[in-house]
């Protein structure tokens, strides 16, 4: 049995010792240390299923103040892990780009440290999965957006890739401020920072409640930075499109997921109180309909999935308002699946063709694979039965329903008519249109084992959830 | 008499100096300055309540300072980061202003 | 085996059609042969019925949800019945033979015999159907064959155009029918006639609802025998082949509405309001149709006008409540109007398809049997002693003399003008001196066309007898006021014949011109104004609302709506960072203030 | 501590504060963020957090400070020329600002402690330094960890970001 | 055997996608099929009252969803529906030029989507199955389509999506609305719950209402029914013989079996409702077809006004209305089916199907004459075939909702209506078939040849099962009653 703590000190260990071989072993393919990181990663994703059981919090100040290891942490753990190990395979798709876009004394240089960043990443969402402690998940969100500040703006050279660095630094180092400022009002009010006993403070009512609110919502505002809901979602497209594709795709899952673990866990202190009640509804509303609204025109395909996951972002918030544990974690298995496997297909595309969604033109003949492949991701977000995507949606509403979120439940219908247009337009160009080039697209085993494994997936969690 | 109020009000100030900051001036550079007032404003506000807060010990509450003192260390890290951003940024476009970065857009 | 013999007769052509459309399409000669077969075998199936006693035949169920709706497959065989079998496979197997000759070389030999036996199975369904829904569908088939009949010549527009009419025609007689149909069901919960005859009370003890009822039914007839103001489509009928006119459009299926009366008699004669609408809209048809076969030049078109005024008398009969009178003119005036068609229809191919009387002439000579038969046809349909047409119209018009003069002095007028008409026509045709070549080149007609002639022309001479036609059917008892009334019919005949032949003595052209009466009334014009006025311009308006309000308006532009809404959303996307972090700004205190202040 | 005092170390840290935003010149809003954080340090002390004041000082005088110099010199930017202001965004930014201080204002009005003076502390006075790092050793451990390796992370990613590659 | 039939097209198409040869496996499949349905229907026990044939497979026994499937009359019917119309289809389907394998695959996976539909007892894999056919009729639509199939495909597309999530939206609100000791997506025991009015009036009120503009958008009821004519007159004639034929069922087949049984109040309640819409189905859209150029959009509106008659069947609410209702699905599948199938033959000879530009195609082509008045007949409900009795069941059926001898209610106006229908439909049917069959033949057309052989088989097995239940309506309604009087058994309180 394996005590929880220690599957993030080996993940670190492993990052440690990626970085060491990358730093002294100039000569080897910088590709074998992905593929290390990969089965190290697999490794510890099999440790986390043999874990020992959280010790009773005990009185006092120790570590379990900090860090739990309940279900959901450990769930979310693997969802990390899994998210990495896909992420780091499609970078070793994606060295190509790295190369052209980061000059180095060697042909090689900066990929070992663009695999080794991840891993860290890894370690940072791991710690906020198990995060209950709000200086806890301060410093854990913290390391997560550092080494993300990094990742995005990798590929320096190419200004789209700075411009995004840019703005997700800002933009996000703004949220933090308020993060932090939030943090302090909390602790200001009720003397703590550890969830459960703030949850005892607010309990009493002698506590102010304004101050607490206030507190409340300025975190409420970071998280909603991170998981990009209305209105701080506006870094996301630009963001999404500029940043290197699979760290794009880290971003949208990876630091998407950790978020709503922190919300629902922030969030259970505050859930007694209507107006925040009220603010998550409002904030779920405007989320969905801008996301899905605003990717009807688009021609892009990062962009489209960047607004696609704002989207996504507004169901996920429907099914926390509606206080569904169960129909959140699923839509985010689900998420994972569908939005891994539309972006892994994407670089594949990306690298022959471009990340336009007239690039796709024809895919179903040039490469009717990843063509299938994409229309099974599409048919997925856009909500098609047997999918996981349809039983996310049936979920949401389920618990939306069932909480009586008439108004919610309108605009998500509404709206997955919407995400029918848009994604469908990728199915058209794929099978309707006609593309230019011909040249069949090559895939290396690894993606195609990855996605094989995530199509599966897909079409399990949809038949048999 | 100087009450907890003051502190707070002095911190909320700074704070809103810095968001003003952010949201106007166009320099990168300044911009970040901005942010880091803001931390800082943050930083008064928690040291004021954990003077505020005497333990049973009849010392304050270190807890809040032990927070400050992450949240400088991450303030340095962010600078640090942001700033060699900016460097690259700096090199490839020749700007730090920020009409100048806005090719991604809509 | 005897209890089987209807469904033989009934099924006997249908096998046949089938025969012939799936197997012998190819070759037309074995088509005709098995279509006359049939009809013959079940021409003499019917003549062992008529012997036979038999009374109920096996019956199958058509449709079954007890207790709601019972719809039986299954047979009355009553005398009425059994005579109209008999008339119609008689008749039928005759014109089977005659449209060997007439049809010998048609392109589509094979699908005319087809739809001859497909019609003969309809027309007997109607004759023995038990129910009113099994009615419904042979009369329904029944239009359906005399669509194809008639549009048997489809390359022509005119023939085209003329089934389409027919069948729609019909379509909305059938609508009134259906709906009476419907009402009777719901009052008496039953469509067999034999239950609905026993539970008649249920209906007859609401006078509104049962008036409105027989009318509706009434509008089936109006619409199959072609009564005013249905009746425009039974004219244009005539583009189909001669011996189709004679069989279908007057020996049997236009006489099926007048049979239908009959047959649900229980029905309409329980309702006197109904009953004198009826009169009076046989009456009107039979004064309107003579009047306008007048100044018809074509000579299917004149009979076909005659056949409508017939028609009317019938209807009349029925109205005035005695059915046996409609029968009886049903049954003299199959033989001698078929015969007349037939006639016609050998002059016609002698005359390599001319039907323009006023391109005839002379014809007595060298068509004599035609001529003689056609003469014998003619003095029945006249109504001139001791002919078969002078006995049943009599017995109509002494009818009308008991219940209304009014009806009556119509009767009387009418028969003077088919007494004028047909002398007009016979005189044209077979008088004077040939006005073409064809004329001068006619010639007698083969034996397979002459026979069926010969053999018609005995009844159409004798069945008026009460000796013959009694063994048929229940004849109307003579009335003391008959003698009166026959003087007066044979004084309105004869002055008619007179007119005639004073008029049209080695005429070569029309003396008088009525305009109205050759336009017929302008009956089709004011229908096609009509359908284009309500009809075509709802269909316009509605398919315009439907392409450009509906589609473009309501749902592209809810569609364009949402798009636009994105469109204008992501406008928001201004790409500046400083824009962004307001629009942050702005929804921070925003959050805030609907968190905290409210 | 006394009121004085107070007054003047807030009046520092605003004025400069805001000397920061207003300072068309880098360098000059620069050197304002030092004195404004030098006030900031301070008003720590007057809340007996000297450890604070001294981290303070040291890391921002010392290090934020001369980073933030460094690569305005590396980069050599001039006072920024006067660039046309667009006096709506302007505006709306001020607005909002304003509105936010409202807010945090009106909150600060809700805590009822925001009323009370702090109470004294006890005559005994152990250096918090100690306290701190007992605190930091032993409860923040594993925080502290993280921190380190956030700390390695920036490293990394400086390197990366702005490592001196040859075409 | 059942699942058999249900997976024999799915796994079809799978082989397809694999390689195998396309039309041979796409035919085999569809014989299968056929083969299978008719045994299920020969070996249907008529007189068993429920569901026969049930296999169960527990899927997730937290919200007690199953994979069940099994058929009870109304749905043997619609299974036989589905195997003949798939049959005809492929057969119709010839060679493709571009991509056949994806093609028969497409045409395989819309009729596997109906069957699964169709089969299964389960509330969930009853709506999932329906939503699978959704993507193979937007490729077939946009890829094999004619003219303007981009702006068709996507109508019907994000038209039937948004359409069906509506209805998903219902059938929760119906799995909710059960107590939760009873809750299930199991019909049978939704149907008992309901039984013991389980359901309060109010949310029948409500849940029927939003099943009805779900279901009703998929089947084109006025005025959501403008997507139909678009699509067919774009679709390949199999995939509209498939849709129009087969899928558009679904949503009738739902009404019928859970809008009528579960929630009897909300039908009363909007009975009127659905009469004056159907209504606009059967009289405003007659009208529209009147006023069609082309045949196929002729078609297509006429294919939704017929629509008309099974709402109105399905509206009586009363044993007889819906036999009929489910009689006339049957029988409306098979004949638009074929009157599809021959526009696209027609279509494929001359290019055009604009009525006025042909004429007198029965001298060139007279197999297709022939057969296309046989399916216009049929579409106008001509006695002899099926669709005739079925309208004769409907219309006794709505003309006896509350009848009496004074004067005509809401149904009894219905009827007169519909029956004015019959005349309309009748108009445009004939003038159509005048227009493209009969008068002068077109030069330009001189030359055509008759229809292929590979047509005359699916026309003739068509033509056979529509006269067959024509004839013999009885050997349906022997099926559907015992099933229907247990579906109404909630409204006979």
């Amino acid at each position: 049995m394996i005590s929880a703590p220690l599957l993030e000190v080996a993940v670190l260990l492993l990052g440690f010792a990626i970085l060491l071989c990358e730093s002294f072993a100039e000569r080897i393919d910088k590709r074998t240390l992905a593929v290390a990181g990969i089965i190290g990663l697999g490794a510890v994703l099999l440790a986390s299923f043999f874990l020992s059981p959280t010790p009773a919090p005990m009185p006092g100040p120790s570590l379990w103040s900090f860090y739990t290891a309940d279900p959901l942490a450990v769930f979310f753990k693997r969802f990390a892990l899994v998210t990495t190990i896909l992420v780091l395979i499609m970078m070793i798709d994606y060295a190509p780009v790295v190369r052209e876009f980061v000059h180095g004394t060697t042909k090689q240089s900066g990929l070992g440290e663009f695999f080794a960043l991840p891993i860290f990443t890894c370690a940072g969402l791991m710690w906020m999965a198990s995060a209950i402690d709000f200086i806890m998940i301060f410093v854990s969100l913290e390391l997560v957006t550092m080494s993300f500040y990094v990742l995005v703006s990798f590929t320096r050279r190419n200004p789209a890739t700075l411009e995004a660095g840019v703005k997700y630094l800002i933009l996000s180092a703004l949220s933090t401020g308020f993060l932090v400022y939030g943090i302090t009002w909390i602790f200001g009010v009720t003397g703590e920072t550890n969830l459960a006993r703030v949850a005892i403070a607010l309990a009493n009512p002698a506590i102010e409640r304004v101050p607490a609110l206030f507190g409340m919502v300025l975190i409420l505002v970071a998280l909603g930075f991170k998981i990009a809901a209305v209105p701080f979602q506006l870094w996301v497209p630009d963001v999404y499109q500029g940043a290197p594709t699979p760290v794009t795709a880290f971003l949208s899952v990876g630091s998407k997921a950790a978020g709503f673990v922190v919300l629902l866990r922030v969030l259970q202190p505050f859930f007694m109180l209507p107006q925040m009640h009220r603010l998550l509804v409002g904030i779920a509303l405007l989320t969905v309909l801008y996301g899905n609204l605003a990717a009807l025109p688009q021609t892009n395909l990062k962009r489209l999935l960047a607004y696609s996951s704002i989207g996504h972002a507004g169901y996920l918030l429907i099914g926390v308002v509606s206080l569904s544990g169960v129909a959140v974690t699923f839509y985010l298995v689900g998420y994972l699946l569908m939005t891994l496997l539309s972006f892994a297909i994407l670089i594949v595309v990306a690298n022959q063709a471009g990340d336009e969604i007239r690039d796709f033109d024809g895919l179903g003949e040039r490469a009717p694979f990843l063509a299938f492949g994409m229309l099974l991701a599409m048919a997925s977000l856009a909500g098609v039965p047997f999918t996981a995507g349809f039983f996310g949606k049936f979920l949401i509403f389920d618990a939306a329903l069932r909480h009586h979120e008439t108004a919610l439940v309108v605009a998500g219908v509404v709206t997955v008519a919407c995400g029918f247009y848009y994604y469908f337009k990728v199915v058209r160009a794929m099978y309707w249109e006609s593309s230019k080039a011909l040249t069949p697209i090559s895939l290396n085993p690894m993606s195609r084992i990855a996605i094989t494994a995530m199509m599966i997936g897909i079409v399990a969690l949809g038949v048999y959830p | 008499m100087i009450t907890l109020g003051h502190y707070l009000l002095v911190s909320g100030i700074l704070f809103t100096i810095g968001f003003a900051g952010v949201m106007l001036r166009r320099n990168i550079i300044i911009i970040f300055m901005s942010l880091e007032l803001m931390l800082n404003a943050a930083n008064l506000s928690l040291v004021a309540f954990s003077r505020f807060r005497i333990q049973a010990n009849g010392l304050p509450d270190y807890n809040a300072q032990v927070f400050v003192f992450f949240i400088i260390t991450v303030a340095a890290a962010e600078v640090a980061v942001g700033l060699a951003i900016i460097v690259a940024l700096y090199r490839a476009r020749q700007t730090t202003h920020v009409e100048d970065i806005s090719s991604l857009k809509f | 085996m005897n209890s089987a013999l209807p469904w033989y007769i009934l099924f006997l052509p249908l096998f046949s059609a089938g025969t012939i459309l799936i197997v012998t399409r190819r070759f037309a000669v074995v088509s005709s042969f098995i279509s006359v077969g049939a009809v013959l075998l079940s021409f003499i199936f019917s003549c062992a019925l008529f012997v036979s006693p038999l009374t109920h035949s096996l019956q199958l169920s058509w449709i079954d949800i007890k207790p709601v709706l019972y719809v039986p497959f299954g047979f009355v065989l009553d005398d009425l019945c059994k005579t109209m079998l008999l008339l119609v496979t008689g008749v039928g197997l005759l014109i089977h033979i005659y449209s060997l000759g007439y049809m010998r070389d048609d392109a589509g030999k094979a699908r005319y015999f087809a739809s001859l036996s497909l019609f003969m199975f309809a027309m007997l369904g109607i004759v023995l159907a038990n129910n009113f829904v099994m009615m419904f569908i042979f009369w329904e088939l029944v239009g359906l064959s005399s669509y194809l009949l008639i549009g048997h010549w489809y390359e022509r527009d005119s023939a085209a155009d003329a089934a389409n009419k027919a069948f729609l025609t019909n379509r909305i007689g059938d609508f009134g029918f259906m709906l009476g149909i419907l009402m009777v069901w719901v009052a008496t919960g039953s469509v067999v006639f034999h239950d609905i005859a026993q539970g008649v009370e249920k209906i007859t003890s609401h006078p509104g609802y049962l008036t409105a009822a027989a009318l509706l039914i009434f509008c089936g007839a109006v619409g199959k025998s072609a009564q005013f103001p249905l009746h425009v489509w039974l004219p244009d009928a005539m583009e189909g082949p001669t011996p189709v006119s004679a069989l279908i459009h007057a020996a049997t299926m236009v006489a099926a509405g007048v049979y239908m009366l009959v047959r649900v008699g229980f029905v309409v004669q329980a309702s006197p309001h109904a009953l004198t609408v009826i009169a009076w809209i046989g009456t009107i048809t039979a004064v309107m149709a003579a009047l306008i076969a007048t100044q018809q030049d074509d000579i299917k078109r004149i009979l076909a006008y005659s056949t409508l005024s017939q028609l009317g008398y019938m209807i009349m009969a029925v109205g005035l409540a005695s059915s046996e009178a409609a029968m009886f003119h049903l049954f003299t005036h199959a033989f001698f109007k078929a015969l007349l068609f037939l006639g016609a229809g050998s002059i016609i191919i002698m005359l390599h398809h001319e039907q323009n009387i006023w391109k005839m002439g002379g014809l007595a000579g060298r068509l004599g049997i035609t001529f003689l038969t056609f003469v014998v046809g003619a003095l029945a349909l006249i109504g001139c002693p001791p002919f078969s047409g002078f006995f049943s119209k009599d017995a109509i018009l002494s009818l009308a003399y008991e219940r209304s003069g009014m009806i009556f002095a119509l009767a009387l007028f009418t028969a003077l003008l088919t007494a004028f008409y047909m002398t007009r026509l016979v005189v044209v045709v077979f008088f004077g001196k040939p006005r073409t070549d064809h004329a001068r080149a006619g010639k007698e007609a083969p034996t397979v066309m002459i026979a069926p002639l010969i053999v018609l022309a005995i009844p159409a001479a004798l069945s008026g007898f009460a000796f013959f036609s009694r063994r048929f059917l229940a004849l109307p008892v003579g009335k003391e006021s008959g003698m009166l009334v026959s003087l007066l019919a044979v004084a309105v005949t004869l002055i008619g014949v007179a007119a005639g032949i004073a008029l049209y003595r080695n005429r070569d052209s029309e003396p008088l011109h009525l305009g109205a009466l050759r336009r017929r009334l302008f009956f089709d014009e004011l229908y096609a104004w009509l359908i284009g006025a309500t009809q075509e311009l709802l269909a316009k308006i509605a398919a315009f609302f439907d392409r450009w309000i509906i589609d473009a308006g309501v749902v592209g532009g809810v569609s364009g709506a949402t798009w636009g809404a994105g469109a204008l959303l992501r406008l928001l996307q201004l790409g500046n960072l400083q824009a962004y972090s307001f629009l942050f700004g702005i929804g921070i205190i925003g959050v805030i203030y609907f968190t905290v202040f409210r | 501590m006394s009121p004085f005092l107070f007054w003047i170390f807030a009046l520092v840290v605003v004025v400069f504060g805001a000397a920061v935003v207003i300072n068309r010149n880098p360098i000059a809003s620069a050197l304002s963020l030092v004195l404004s954080f030098m006030g900031l340090a301070a008003l720590f002390m007057s809340l007996d957090a000297f450890f604070i004041g001294i981290i303070q000082v040291l890391v921002y005088a010392g290090a934020v400070m001369v980073l933030f110099l460094f690569i305005i010199m590396l980069l050599d930017l001039r006072t920024e020329q006067r660039r046309k202001i667009n006096l709506v965004a302007f505006a709306g930014g001020l607005a909002v600002a304003l509105a936010l201080l409202i807010q945090i204002n009106f909150v600060i009005g809700h805590l009822a402690a925001a009323k009370r003076p702090f109470p004294l502390l006890p005559a005994l006075r152990t250096d918090d330094v100690r306290n701190i790092g007992a605190l930091l050793f032993a409860n923040y451990n594993l925080p502290f960890q993280i921190i380190g390796v956030l700390v390695l992370v920036a490293t990394i990613g400086v390197i990366v970001l702005s490592k001196r590659e040859l075409r | 055997m059942l699942a058999f039939l249900v997976f024999c097209p799915l796994i079809g198409a799978i082989l397809i996608l694999a390689g195998a040869p396309a039309r041979r496996t796409a035919l085999l499949a569809a014989a299968m099929m056929l083969f299978a349905s008719v045994l299920l229907y020969l070996r249907f026990d008529s007189g068993g009252r429920g569901f026969q044939y049930v296999t169960t497979l527990p899927v997730n026994a937290e919200w007690g969803l199953n994979f069940t499937l099994g058929v009870d009359g109304l749905s043997l019917i619609m299974l036989v529906l589905t195997a003949i119309v798939t049959l005809a289809a492929v057969w119709f389907s010839g060679k493709i030029e571009q991509r056949e394998n994806a093609f028969y695959a497409c045409l395989l996976a819309i009729s596997g989507g109906a069957l699964g539909a169709f089969a299964s007892i389960d509330l969930f894999f009853f709506y999932a199955f329906h939503e699978l056919a959704l993507i193979p009729t937007f490729l077939l639509i946009g890829i094999w389509g004619s003219e303007n199939r981009r702006a068709a495909a996507w109508k019907i597309t994000i038209y039937l999506a948004t359409g069906s999530f509506i209805l998903l939206l219902g059938l929760i609100l119906l799995y909710r609305s059960v107590p939760d000791a009873t809750r299930s997506f199991d019909f049978r025991a939704l149907q008992a719950a309901s039984l013991d009015g389980a359901i309060p009036v109010a949310a029948q009120h409500q849940i029927y209402l939003i099943l009805l503009i779900g279901f009703g958008i998929l089947i084109s009821l006025f005025p959501f029914h403008t997507w139909a004519p678009e699509a067919y007159a774009a679709a390949p004639a199999p995939a509209a013989m498939l849709h129009a034929g087969v899928l558009k069922k679904f949503g009738l087949y739902g009404l019928l079996r859970i809008a009528i049984p579960l929630l009897p109040e909300g039908a009363r309640y909007w009975s009127n409702l659905l009469v004056v819409l159907l209504l606009g189905n059967i009289i405003y859209v007659g009208l529209v077809t009147i006023a069609q150029k082309r045949l196929d959009w002729m078609l297509g509106y006429s294919s939704v006004m017929h629509m008309g008659y099974i709402f109105l069947g399905i509206a009586t609410a009363n044993l007889l209305g819906t036999n009929g209702a489910a009689i006339l699905m049957f029988a409306h599948g098979l004949s638009i089916a074929l009157l599809f199938a021959l526009a696209g033959e027609v279509r494929r000879r001359t290019g055009t199907l604009v009525i006025a530009e042909l004429g007198g195609l029965a001298k060139v082509m007279p197999f297709a004459g022939v057969a296309f008045g046989f399916g216009a007949f049929a579409a106008i409900g001509l006695p002899g075939f099926a669709n005739f009795a079925a309208e004769v069941m409907v219309l006794f059926g709505a003309f006896r909702n509350g009848a009496d001898f004074q004067k005509f209610h809401l149904f009894q106006i219905a009827t007169v209506l519909a029956l004015w229908g019959v005349v309309i439909s009748a108009v445009y049917m004939l003038r159509a078939y005048r227009g493209v069959f009969m008068g002068s033949l077109n030069a330009k057309w001189a030359q055509l040849t008759d229809v292929r052989p590979s047509v005359r088989l699916p026309v003739a097995l068509l033509l056979a099962t529509l006269l067959w239940f024509g004839f013999f309506p009885q050997s349906f309604v022997r099926l559907l009653t015992p099933s229907f009087q247990q579906y109404l058994s909630a409204n006979q309180r």
